[in-house]
């Protein structure tokens, strides 16, 4: 059922990280969302990003997997750098795209809205990517989906369609679709907003049995919990700039930024 | 191609163009008086109020226009009730066969634009109005029926280009309208193209100024 | 009431004609909607123009007067196209051999009959409305499936046929269905242009037997159940295709 | 040029000229004039049906290469078309319910509903004389029948033969009669109906004028004639 | 500014609960979703429901002005016993649409998606029930409407439409839209789920103002903190029926269920 094997973080900080960002900056037009971000992620880190709304979370997660081109920085993931080159009308761009949709296939990103492709069934969505990007073999790519679908309480449900889904379970099937593709790192986009209290605890019970085998995860969230009792890294992003960062156990009780502690306690 | 054509006619073509103009309009504007009252008997839940209504839609939406305008032009003195009767005084013109046949078709169109757009009308509005204590018919002219007629305006201004389109059949039966003059020009001329040209170029006017105006109006709620 | 039954050899023949010239348009109409959605939709501002011009125009003309342009102007520069190809091609080749005998080298004249400009007329004008059903059906698909599609790696053209493409269908459906259903009444125009349809073959009969409203109800019944099995249909396609919920 | 393979195009809505039957084949005086013309030539034709709002665009625009359809020999015709000698001449002439009143008057025609068909020498010829009449153009000469019938009409106007074959001699055809003189004036009916081609293509024309000829002298003419006539639809040989 | 006068609540006790709910029912077909609820809201309560998802909360609000005819059960506002008939075909139906619409004019809801008329401005929103239901000169409303738009923030905005609005601002329209009736009871259904924690905080500290007044109000929320801090009464509804309910300070740190230690321990 393991399907990934759990290494020692203490390991992996020796070697090279599986993702690394250096001085990323985004505009929109004239509006400068990021202004120089540096974040490294090793393997098993998991790395909570807070900030206000507006402040930049998801275009900075956008960036990282190039659904939105950074205007200027570096991305590199396991080492390899995404090469990017100046277009004068649309800013920095790939220079190759076939790079980019390699090491897409490497990130794996779990929606906010899910974005479940409606017209598949659970188990389509699981095996879509594997077996029509990589390119595995589709009883191969089946077999694991069956065992990562077992893993997050969803193997009778494998011929739903999402539309007949509670949004927990659909969140789970997000979760499933992006484990199934083996991905370096897994880019968690507020996972929990739309869920309702019970339902946000079973899909942060399912994050947090991730963390604990050790995957690299990018997760913004709202929940102050789960950055506090999950994440080994928390950044508190405000104006386009990492304004607080740090275990969590220290920021929280004893933040040095003045945002940062008005932010934390109006949050209930 | 031989403009010339179109120049030496223009007077015919614009006599055409206002048959179009007062033929397409009286019946659209009968269609509304039917289509208001179809709609809504169409959206009642009683089959015997719903069926009429439904047969009525049925049978003007599901056969061509040109069938319709047919069966009233050619069909009615196959009666000797309309034959025989005074209503024979009405059915020999061309014109009123025409404006009948014009008119039952794009009330039928127009019912169902209406039953449309009441039957998508956002149930969470019309639970707020209940909650705040308004009787059915408060209802009816409070809410429903202002929100329908916003959302009912993007279909209601294709109906009438299709009515224009639809009404280039008059000059089938004796009407000259835009498309009968172009008939009897190009008959006259043996020059279907510049003919039929310049009917299309009439057209083509009638329907970019009703589109104008609709995106003029639809503006006024577009933010909303 | 017998003269229906003289004339039903023919009618039923006729009839024939018009699903005939009514399912060749809609496939000459989808392949001409998925071309013009993609023009307009595509970045370049040539192809958008273009496809612009052509959903505007066909909306600015009504149906009859398009197919009178078409019928008759249309074979007109057709022919009169491949006539001066002809002579070009002649003149060309005298000019290298002066001996060289004039031969029609395109046929002399393309005969376009009835049937063919019936469905071309048709499936051009429908075309124009079908290009924006697709382009509302493109539209439609939320951007979230598509991102989720660019974010697992996949590249433009696994995007459109793996999810554009299926979840487009859905959203088009209801609009192909509605498409369909007008273009199934516009054929009848085709008896204008002489083709012999129901609609013509109700025509002559009920000149020729005094008898138009039998004739003219008959075919009038004939469409109704032509336009209730193709609503049947579509819904029941429709139901089939919708993604389902709870 | 030698012509062997010829299209010709017919109307088909035109009785006893030209009608369709209720298998959707085409009969008719004009249909059996050109297959006895075609076998005199010994050519391959084929038989094109085509409304005749558009009859004479369409020769243009080679969808065939003749028409054989009653037309006549018109200046105005002569414009656009090439036209054989005549193969038939017969008057024109006014029908109106039994016992109608019909005075050849501008001032009496003043209002009247006249019926005609579109694009024909009749169409011009109200036109031109009764200009205050309330004219009604038809595509075929049947609905315009069918119209006078249903008393949309005071007048039609059409070929005395076609008339009486079309109208006269049909169901329900005994409550009308021709009335008026018969017309013939070269200024509007020309010189009797010819068979009308592409004005380049004069070989067609002397090759058709031939077999025109020919059907005249052998009998076939005649023969054909007698099918749907009991009078003479010639006229005087030029 | 202020329209309505705080009451003291201990006096209330004393006199007509404002609403009373007696063995309250209700079946959908075969599944009956409420078993028997007594509630009673005196003048100045705040009463918050919580529960499950799927555990009849919104049932129990619809009920009550009945957009849901109850299967069997009293309701009383104000004293005033909305009267019922069994009717065969369609269950318990009112006896009087008259008298039930006049007892809806005395009832607001605030719903979950807002329900906004959209083709009516702010301000045409606040006083059509006034004007066009309780029959108040259009002036006067006017008068009165502006006073409240002023209140809840949102004078300047009085001639948006509602789809102009962003969605705290279309939730402190629907609160504008019921206060303007001068309701007896003001029912609120998951008045937050939809809003960003910035915008949570935004309208409950808008409905803390109205407790404050001594408004009488049903609340059903997820918000553990409003229903803490800000309610004088917690019902916890689990299968049905009731499965607690005393004052918030006594059941969150006491609960006697089992169920409801369960519920308030899964939520964040
Ligand atoms: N495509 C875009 N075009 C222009 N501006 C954009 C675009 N996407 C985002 N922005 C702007 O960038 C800023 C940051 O947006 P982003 O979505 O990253 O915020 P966020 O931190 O994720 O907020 P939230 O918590 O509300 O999701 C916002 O001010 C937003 O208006
Ligand atoms: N119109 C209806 N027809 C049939 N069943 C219904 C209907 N409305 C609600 N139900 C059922 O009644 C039960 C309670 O629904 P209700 O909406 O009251 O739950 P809730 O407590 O408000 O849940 P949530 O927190 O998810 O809003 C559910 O099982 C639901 O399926
Ligand atoms: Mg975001
Ligand atoms: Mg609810």
């Amino acid at each position: 059922m393991e399907t990934i094997l759990p290494i020692e973080n203490e390991l992996n900080y020796m070697i090279l990280p599986t993702l690394s960002i250096k001085n990323l900056h985004k505009s929109f037009a004239a509006n400068e969302v990021l202004k120089g971000i540096d974040l490294e992620a090793y393997k098993g880190d998991v790395i909570s990003i807070l900030g206000a709304s507006g402040s930049g979370k998801s275009t900075l997660l956008r960036c990282v997997n190039l659904l939105e081109t950074p205007s200027s920085g570096e991305i590199r993931v396991n080492g390899e750098l995404i090469e990017m080159k100046q277009d004068k009308k649309r800013g920095a761009v790939p220079v190759s795209i076939k790079q980019v949709e390699r090491i897409r296939s490497r990130l794996a990103m779990v929606f906010q809205g899910f974005n479940l492709w409606s017209h598949m069934t659970v188990l389509e969505n699981v095996i879509e990517a594997p077996v029509h990007v990589l390119g595995v073999p589709k009883k191969e790519a089946i077999e694991k989906a069956d065992a990562i679908l077992q893993r997050v309480g969803l193997y009778e449900r494998k011929s739903f369609y999402p539309g007949q889904l509670s949004g927990g379970q659909q969140q789970r099937v997000a979760i499933a679709r992006a484990l199934a593709v083996e991905p370096e790192v897994m880019l968690f986009d507020e996972p929990t907003s739309a869920l309702d209290p019970e339902l946000v605890g079973e899909v942060l019970s399912v994050m947090r049995g991730l963390a604990e085998e050790g995957r690299t995860m990018l997760v913004v969230t709202h929940e102050m919990a789960f950055a506090r009792d999950v994440s080994n890294k928390v950044i508190f992003l405000h104006e386009g700039l990492v304004e607080e960062q740090g275990k969590p156990e220290d920021i929280f009780s004893n933040p040095s930024s003045e945002r940062f502690k008005q932010f934390i306690s109006s949050v209930y | 191609m031989d403009f010339s054509i179109f120049i030496n006619e223009y007077q015919f073509y614009l006599a055409g163009l206002w048959t179009t103009v007062w033929l397409v309009a009286l019946s659209l504007l009968l269609g509304l008086f039917i289509a208001v009252p179809v709609g809504l008997l169409r959206s009642s839940e009683n089959w015997l109020i719903k069926g009429p209504a439904w047969s009525f839609m049925y049978f003007f939406r599901g056969t061509p226009l040109l069938v319709q305008l047919f069966l009233i032009y050619y069909g009615a003195a196959q009666f000797d009730l309309i034959h025989e009767t005074w209503l024979w005084h009405y059915f020999q013109e061309a014109w009123f066969c025409a404006l009948l046949a014009f008119t039952l078709n794009t009330g039928a169109y127009t019912a169902e634009i209406i039953r449309g757009v009441i039957s998508t009308m956002p149930k969470s509005e019309l639970e707020a109005a209940k909650a705040y204590g308004m009787s059915e018919r408060q209802i009816l002219r409070r809410i429903t029926l202002p929100n329908s007629l916003r959302r009912a305006l993007p279909a209601y201004s294709n109906e009438i280009i299709f009515m224009i389109h639809g009404s280039a059949i008059a000059g089938i039966v004796t009407i000259v309208d835009i498309t009968g003059a172009a008939r009897v020009v190009n008959a006259r001329y043996y020059a279907p193209f510049e003919a039929y040209f310049g009917a299309a170029l009439l057209y083509m006017c009638l329907t970019f100024s009703v589109i104008f105006a609709f995106k003029k109006w639809e503006s006024r709620y577009s933010t909303r | 009431m017998l003269e229906l039954q003289n004339y039903s050899g023919i009618l039923l023949e006729g009839a024939w004609l018009t699903i005939q010239v009514a399912l060749l348009s809609l496939l000459l109409a989808v392949f001409l909607g998925l071309l013009g959605a993609s023009a307009k939709l595509s970045h370049s501002v040539f192809l958008k123009g273009i496809g612009t011009l052509y959903t505007t125009l066909i909306r600015g003309i009504p149906d009859l007067i398009l197919m009178l342009l078409i019928f008759f102007g249309g074979q007109v520069l057709v022919n009169n196209l491949s006539y001066s190809l002809n002579e070009w091609i002649n003149r060309t080749l005298t000019g290298f051999n002066p001996n060289h005998e004039w031969a029609a080298y395109l046929p002399d004249y393309i005969n376009i009959s009835p049937y063919i400009a019936g469905i071309i007329t048709i499936g051009f004008i429908f075309g124009a409305y079908m290009a924006e059903t697709f382009r509302g059906a493109f539209l439609a698909v939320e951007k979230g499936q598509l991102e989720a599609a660019t974010a697992y790696g996949m590249n433009k053209y696994k995007l459109f046929l793996r999810v554009m493409f299926p979840q487009m269908m859905r959203h088009a459906l209801p609009g192909i269905g509605n498409n369909w259903l007008v273009l199934l009444k516009t054929t009848a125009l085709v008896s204008v242009i002489g083709l012999q349809d129901m609609v013509k073959i109700a025509g002559d009969a009920g000149g020729s037997t005094q008898q138009p409203f039998t004739f003219y109800i008959a075919i009038a019944l004939v469409f109704l159940f032509f336009t209730s099995v193709s609503s049947l249909l579509f819904s029941w396609a429709e139901r089939k295709y919708t993604i389902k919920t709870r | 040029k030698q012509w062997t393979q010829i299209r010709i195009g017919v109307e088909g809505a035109y009785p006893p000229f030209s009608q369709t039957e209720a298998d959707g084949s085409v009969t008719g005086f004009d249909i059996d004039i050109a297959n006895a013309l075609c076998a005199e030539m010994k050519a391959d034709c084929t038989l094109i049906k085509q409304d005749w709002d558009g009859i004479i665009p369409a020769l243009m625009a080679r969808k065939f290469d003749a028409i054989v359809a009653t037309m006549d020999i018109t200046e105005e015709r002569k414009k656009r078309v090439a036209f054989t000698n005549k193969y038939q001449h017969i008057p024109a002439r006014f029908a109106a319910l039994k016992g109608t009143e019909y005075q050849a008057s501008p001032a009496f025609m003043a209002g009247k509903k006249v019926g005609v068909q579109r694009a024909t020498s009749m169409d011009l010829y109200i036109s031109d004389n009764y200009p205050e009449a309330e004219i009604k153009r038809y595509g075929s000469a049947d609905e315009a029948y069918l119209d006078l019938k249903a008393g949309r009409l005071d007048y039609i106007m059409a070929d005395s033969a076609a008339i009486t074959g079309g109208l006269l001699e049909k169901e329900g055809g005994d409550k009308f009669e021709l009335v008026g003189p018969k017309l013939n004036d070269p200024k509007w009916f020309g010189e009797g109906a010819g068979i009308a081609v592409r004005q380049q293509d004069k070989d067609l024309v002397d090759q058709f004028n031939a077999a025109i000829k020919a059907i005249r002298a052998d009998g076939t003419y005649q023969t054909i004639q007698d099918k749907y006539f009991t009078f003479d639809v010639y006229g005087s040989e030029e």
